[in-house]
């Protein structure tokens, strides 16, 4: 039998505070409006760090922030011009209580930012960063991971998995750099037994049983590879999107961009990247004013292939992690939950 | 520093919406799931919402028109400059040669400032805004 | 509005007219997606095919500025078929005989010839609105920027009090508000004829508290409205002005006349963040902190007053709009001194009877309270109108068409509506300054039909001419079937085509309220070469 | 992970040599990267395109003209379309730019050895054309190629590279044929759309190459007509115009379906791009 190290969670905040010594934590924790977000934590004696609500910000808004300066420039005459790469700041870091479909979605940005050309900012911050998993032992309302294959347990992937036992945690260690964290705070840890791998496993069993909503995701992506999805699905979906981007901005996979200078005097200025969103029009438009892509037949359909089947021909596996972050916000009724259901089942208005 | 709540001013739905704060700037905005209104999304002003308050066109010193030209000057002299043009025009009209707009896009507290400020200092009723506009 | 935003979705009916709820309210409209995904019935009233509209179960495409004819035959059809409430009526109301005299003089076949709505359509909206329990009717600018603006408000009324669609939860009429705190300015007596909780300034015992607390005499004259003093500043009497955070000389109408006010003025000072067209007209410009840099309070458009949190302290060289104020308060003689805009709302409270309730320390731990909110025990009001209406019954205020101000002609053949578009704010300079939402909409087009553009050759894209009786401007065309035939569509955010330079200064005498959604224009091409 | 990726995102300054003004909306820049005094080697490959900054306007696509054998120095004609491009017209020499890449798939040129070429050109598309020219001229592998140009402009006024032209004509090397879409009195060439002088070229499909670049209208004539003529699809090569950020295929601004034109592309054969939603395409 494997062992684990358990750890009790009396003592949850006393290994987090050793770690804080060498590390910034950031942790989901539940402010005093009642909203859960992943955030640095400065006081581990008040901050209340919620293990029982979905952060309602996934860590991208770190590795990946919606505004990151990736250039100064200045230029006080026409033929001065120079750039500046900003130095690299991300202090060490911990990302703890991180759930399975979270994790995923790192290590799918792993993929978009590291395979090939290696992206300076993202390397920087995933290099100084480890990450503890937190496994799902309750799906929430909009989860479908169990859908997506990232989920609700994750077996690679992390520094430490935790799971949640009842008053203890079961340990997991999944790189050396995770196995170090512990090896260096032995005290806070003991050996599991086999009584608790049986219940990690029913807790498993329970998890994977405790799905909300039905999710056809299979019997799609089918549809989507034989390209028998109906026309009508993205007329309907255009006709209600009403351009927020906000699904790309919560999603944890949707990586697109811009990039754009902001003046700060008129000799300088940052080159800043901020998060973007392919339903915007503005997205694919030229400089002259011509649009590649309609809007209402191509903005919409690039935003749900690109996570259900280019992604899946390109790198094996959907881009879409199963969080349910976009469902349940979308101005228009169309989240991809929706979506899924819609093109399997071929009718417009159930959900 | 964690990101601060605050209501977006983008329209008179109000959403409920977190400042990112990073080394003194703002740099991003993400709406309040628990807000009655925003419920977790804004629309694409409210994502964008803080992208204007570093912009490099802020003004950020006080003007005077100094021979038909706006001229940068202190706090104190513009604001000298204002109370005794107003004192002025005050004393030469009464009640009537001065008029106040207040604004929709400004605070309550600054609103009923505002209006004591007009009422009680300038002595007159001539303050309104753009609320039907 | 008389009911809280999440009401909405609970409705059965939606009856939208006059606001074009995606794009300035996508909130509001997200709620109505969500009830039209319930079973509710849309029901969209507008002269443009909105996407709102496009999404419909029905689209009442009236002429612009026949509200009021196509109300009275929806209100005639429930009365013929005998679907008003009479109990509502009975207990609730006064001077419906002459709302019912009205309508049985009424000629529907009239009421077609103005709106150009099919009679069928309108009896189906009739019978929609009329027949459902829970109906709430949203409203915005579009019924309100008329001449006649007061009696489209009054007339929506009229329809709802005779179904009895008022006094319950998910029922009622709802105004959207459309500046984030215009309601709130509103609260606060940033008008001209009431103090705060809009107790009347020439009401000598409101007077008399104000006077009380402070500590100094007050005219009882009302003031002046906006367009008296931005329109000839009440033929020249106003000398100086001060302006803190409007751009009048891009959002008043009639720009001209504006611009010949201020430059006309002894003394301009101008309060804002950015250099707008009105503060390059002033003498003293005054840089102000934005909402990340201030703390205070906004009231939304469902009268919840929540908290503005400082989030950075003011770019350096700026200052509150608080403090510039009480710098000038205390330089001209009366120290008004706070040490907290916490406290300028402890005065608000004590003096705003429907904001009695709000302080700063209740408001940093809800999501807010809606007024009326009369004491510190009090929760707020989600919906206004439970048991008795503000002024006891609801009075029946008939009415009838009035014509636009401005009847085209030959020389002037088009309508031209003005509004909002979904990724600017207002006078755009805020909006503007953001990099995404300019590239997004960072120019402003004219929705032309394509009928009209083919007759004048216009290509989509084109930039073209427009003209008023007033002037012209250059805009760029967008060739499209969400306007009617004989009608133009633009927005007045971007300074470049500064359209209120052509809308017409008439206004609703009552209200006065300007007259933006239809003045007489015409299209022309620009001409190439000398 | 532990290669350093400092300056993807960075871009060098590069001098501006010499400013050639090819019509009144088309100019072309000589640039080079400067490391103090010296140039610095820049390598290419034709149908590729750096990211070109100008100060507060942030960045945009331009393809590169010149050709690969020049090293110190490379061209890039840019025509005005929007606020980078206007910038980059008031340039002068000695003045900066920032400079990314190359980027992105060139031309298969290697694949185009012992081919005829037949080149189609509109308007500002003939710039990265121009560069295969250029390079195939400067090769010894293609000293046996036949080389045929048809170059279309708006009017004779907007025809572009007229040294280019002139030079290319005079040597021999390549046929070139021109034609406008609206003549003037003093013009003598053919008036009509490009497709018209491909009748009069006749090329023979089974050994032609068709390199194909210009306005999307156009790009969808010529695939057509082409396609009539029995050319096969590997053998019509265009190259595609998107807005782009990154250039190094992670914004996906460029996107194309399941493809990214800046590193896919921006060079596509037709069979490539059979089957997408592609607007040069369109029917």
């Amino acid at each position: 039998m494997e062992r684990f190290n358990l750890l009790k969670k009396d003592h949850l905040i006393g290994f987090l505070r050793k770690l804080a010594k060498e590390y910034r934590i950031i942790a989901p924790v539940k402010n005093r409006h009642g909203d859960t977000l992943f955030t640095p934590v400065t006081d581990l004696d008040n901050d209340e760090i919620d293990l029982t609500n979905q952060p309602q910000n996934s860590i991208k808004s770190f590795l990946f922030p919606q505004t990151e300066v990736i250039a100064t420039y200045q230029s006080s005459t026409p033929d001065d011009y120079t750039f500046t790469e900003p130095e690299p700041s991300f202090p060490p870091t911990i990302f703890f209580g991180v759930r399975p479909c979270d994790l995923s979605a790192i290590l799918y940005m792993d993929v978009i930012f590291l395979k090939g050309k290696k992206d300076p900012f993202f390397l920087d911050k995933r290099r100084n960063s480890l990450l503890i998993g937190l496994n799902c032992t309750a799906p929430f309302a909009n989860c479908f991971c169990n859908a997506t294959n990232s989920g609700p347990f994750l077996e690679f992937g992390f520094d430490l998995q935790f799971t949640d036992l009842g008053d203890r945690f079961m340990v997991e260690t999944g790189r050396s750099s995770g196995e170090r964290l512990i090896e260096d705070r032995p005290q806070f840890f003991t050996p599991s037994t086999e009584k608790d791998s049986q219940a990690r496993y029913q807790s498993f069993l329970e998890a994977r049983g405790g799905f909300h909503r039905p999710v056809h995701l299979d019997q799609t992506l089918k549809k989507l590879a034989k390209g028998e999805v109906d026309e009508s699905v993205w007329s309907f979906l255009s006709e209600r999107c009403q351009d927020c981007g906000g699904c790309a901005y919560v999603c944890p996979t949707c990586t697109c961009f811009t990039i754009s200078d902001q003046p700060l005097s008129p000799t300088n200025g940052e080159r800043l990247r901020s998060w973007d969103a392919c339903t915007f029009s503005g997205f694919t438009r030229m400089a002259g004013g011509h649009n590649p892509v309609h809007r209402a037949t191509g903005a919409i359909r690039q935003r749900f292939l690109h996570k259900l089947l280019y992604d899946v021909k390109q790198h094996g596996r959907t881009s879409c992690v199963g969080c349910g972050r976009c469902v349940g916000i979308c101005f228009g009724g169309t989240d991809i939950v929706r979506f899924i259901n819609m093109s399997c089942q071929g009718e417009l208005y159930g959900t | 520093m964690p990101d601060i709540l605050t209501t977006c001013v983008y329209c008179g739905c109000g959403c409920g919406l977190y400042l990112h704060e990073e080394n003194g700037r703002i740099t991003g905005s993400t709406p309040s799931r628990e807000h009655p209104i925003s419920r977790g999304n804004l629309c694409v002003k409210g994502w964008h919402l803080h992208e204007f308050i570093h912009s490099a066109e802020r003004l950020t010193q006080p003007l005077i028109r100094k021979n038909g030209v706006l001229t940068p000057s202190s706090w104190d002299e513009a604001l000298d400059l204002t109370a005794t043009e107003l004192l002025r025009i005050k004393e030469n009209t009464g009640d009537q040669g001065l008029g106040v707009m207040a604004s929709a896009k400004c605070t309550n507290e600054e609103n009923y400032l505002l209006q004591k400020f007009t009422r009680a200092v300038l002595k007159t009723n001539n303050i309104d805004h753009c609320a039907r506009l | 509005m008389t009911n809280s935003i999440n009401e909405i979705e609970n409705a059965e009916v939606i009856l939208v007219t006059g606001s074009n709820t995606t794009e300035a309210h996508p909130q509001v409209a997200r709620r109505m997606f969500d009830a039209v995904d319930r079973g509710a019935k849309l029901i969209v009233i507008d002269p443009r095919r909105t996407p709102l509209a496009a999404m419909a179960h029905l689209h009442l495409p009236l002429h612009p500025g026949t509200d009021i004819p196509l109300l009275n035959g929806m209100m005639r059809i429930i009365l013929d078929e005998n679907l008003i409430d009479d109990l509502f009526i009975e207990m609730r109301t006064e001077n419906y005989h002459a709302l019912r005299d009205l309508l049985f003089r009424l000629d529907l076949d009239e009421v077609v010839r103005i709106t150009g709505v099919p009679l069928d359509t309108i009896s189906q909206a009739a019978r929609l609105y009329a027949r459902t329990q829970k109906a709430v009717i949203c409203y915005c600018l579009g019924i309100t920027q008329h001449i006649c603006g007061t009696e489209n408000v009054q007339t929506l009324a009229n329809l709802a009090m005779m179904t009895g669609h008022v006094e319950k939860e998910d029922t009622g009429v709802d105004p959207l508000r459309g500046q984030n705190n215009v309601q709130g300015a509103c609260d606060m007596g940033s008008l001209p004829n009431v103090f705060p909780s809009y107790q009347p300034v020439s009401n000598e015992d409101y007077r008399e508290k104000f006077e009380k607390a402070w500590q100094t005499s007050l005219s009882g004259t009302p003031g002046l409205t906006l367009l008296d003093m931005t329109h000839g500043g009440a033929d020249g009497a106003i000398r100086g002005l001060f302006i803190m955070g409007e751009n009048p000389m891009l959002s008043d109408p009639v720009l001209s006349k504006v611009k010949e006010t201020l430059t006309g003025l002894d003394f301009l000072v101008v309060v804002d963040l950015f250099m707008t067209d009105t503060a390059k007209l002033a003498h003293v410009v005054l840089p102000a902190a934005s909402f990340a840099e201030k703390t205070g309070t906004f009231t939304n458009s469902e009268r919840r007053v929540q908290m503005v949190r400082r989030a950075i302290p003011p770019i350096p060289g700026c200052k509150t709009d608080l403090e510039i104020i009480m710098n000038l308060s205390r330089r001209m003689g009366y120290p008004m001194e706070y040490d907290s805009p916490a406290e300028v709302m402890e005065e608000i409270a004590l003096l705003t009877p429907i904001y009695g309730g709000m302080h700063h320390d209740r408001l940093e731990n809800s999501w807010g309270l809606q007024w009326p909110c009369w004491d510190r025990q009090h929760p707020g009001t989600p919906f206004l109108h439970k048991y008795f209406f503000t002024r006891g019954r609801g009075h029946f205020v008939p009415a009838s068409h009035q014509s636009p101000s401005e009847p085209m002609d030959a020389t002037y053949p088009f309508q031209l509506m003005t509004g909002r578009i979904y990724h600017q704010y207002h006078t755009g300079t805020m909006s503007r300054k953001g990099t995404l939402l300019n590239r997004e909409n960072g120019e402003a087009l004219l929705q032309i039909h394509p009928d009209d553009a083919g007759r004048d050759n216009i290509r989509h894209g084109e930039m073209i001419i427009l003209a008023s009786r007033r002037g012209e401007i250059r805009v760029k065309a967008e060739v499209s079937d969400q306007v009617a035939p004989g009608t133009l569509y633009t927005t007045f955010h971007f300074s470049e085509a500064p359209i209120n330079l052509l809308t017409t200064g008439a206004r609703d005498p009552k209200a006065n309220c300007p007259e933006y959604k239809i003045c007489a224009a015409r299209v022309e091409k620009i001409r190439q070469g000398p | 992970m532990e290669h350093n990726a400092a300056g993807l995102y960075l871009p060098k300054t590069a001098k501006v040599q010499s400013v050639i003004e090819e019509n009144s909306q088309i100019k072309t820049f000589a640039l080079s990267l400067s490391m103090g005094a010296q140039p610095t080697v820049f390598r290419f490959q034709p149908g590729q395109f750096v990211m070109v900054s100008m100060p507060h306007c942030g960045e945009a696509p331009i393809s590169i003209a010149s050709s690969n054998s020049r090293t110190d120095s490379f061209d890039l004609s840019v025509r005005l379309a929007g606020r980078l491009t206007s910038a980059m017209h008031s340039l002068q020499p000695g003045d900066s730019v920032g400079i990314r890449g190359p980027f992105g798939r060139p031309f298969p040129l290697d694949k185009l050895v012992g081919t005829d070429l037949l080149f189609i050109a509109g308007g500002i598309g003939l710039a990265p054309l121009r560069s295969v020219i250029l390079s195939c001229l400067a090769d010894p592998r293609f000293s046996d190629n036949r080389i045929t140009l048809l170059y279309g402009s708006r009017s004779p006024a907007d025809i572009a590279f007229c040294t280019d032209l002139a030079a290319w004509e005079k040597s021999g090397r390549v046929d070139c044929h021109l034609t406008v879409d609206h003549g003037t009195p003093d013009w003598k060439g053919s008036v009509g759309l490009v497709t018209s002088l491909l009748d009069t070229v006749a090329p023979n499909p089974t050994r032609t190459k068709a390199l194909v670049c210009g306005p999307g209208l156009m790009i969808r004539a010529v695939l057509a007509e082409l396609t009539c003529l029995g050319f096969d699809p590997n053998d019509i090569i265009t190259t595609l115009e998107r807005h782009m950020k990154c250039g190094v295929g992670v914004c996906r601004h460029c996107h194309l379906d399941d493809k990214l034109v800046c590193r896919d592309g921006p060079v596509f054969t037709l069979a490539e791009l059979q089957g997408h939603e592609v607007m040069e395409l369109a029917t």
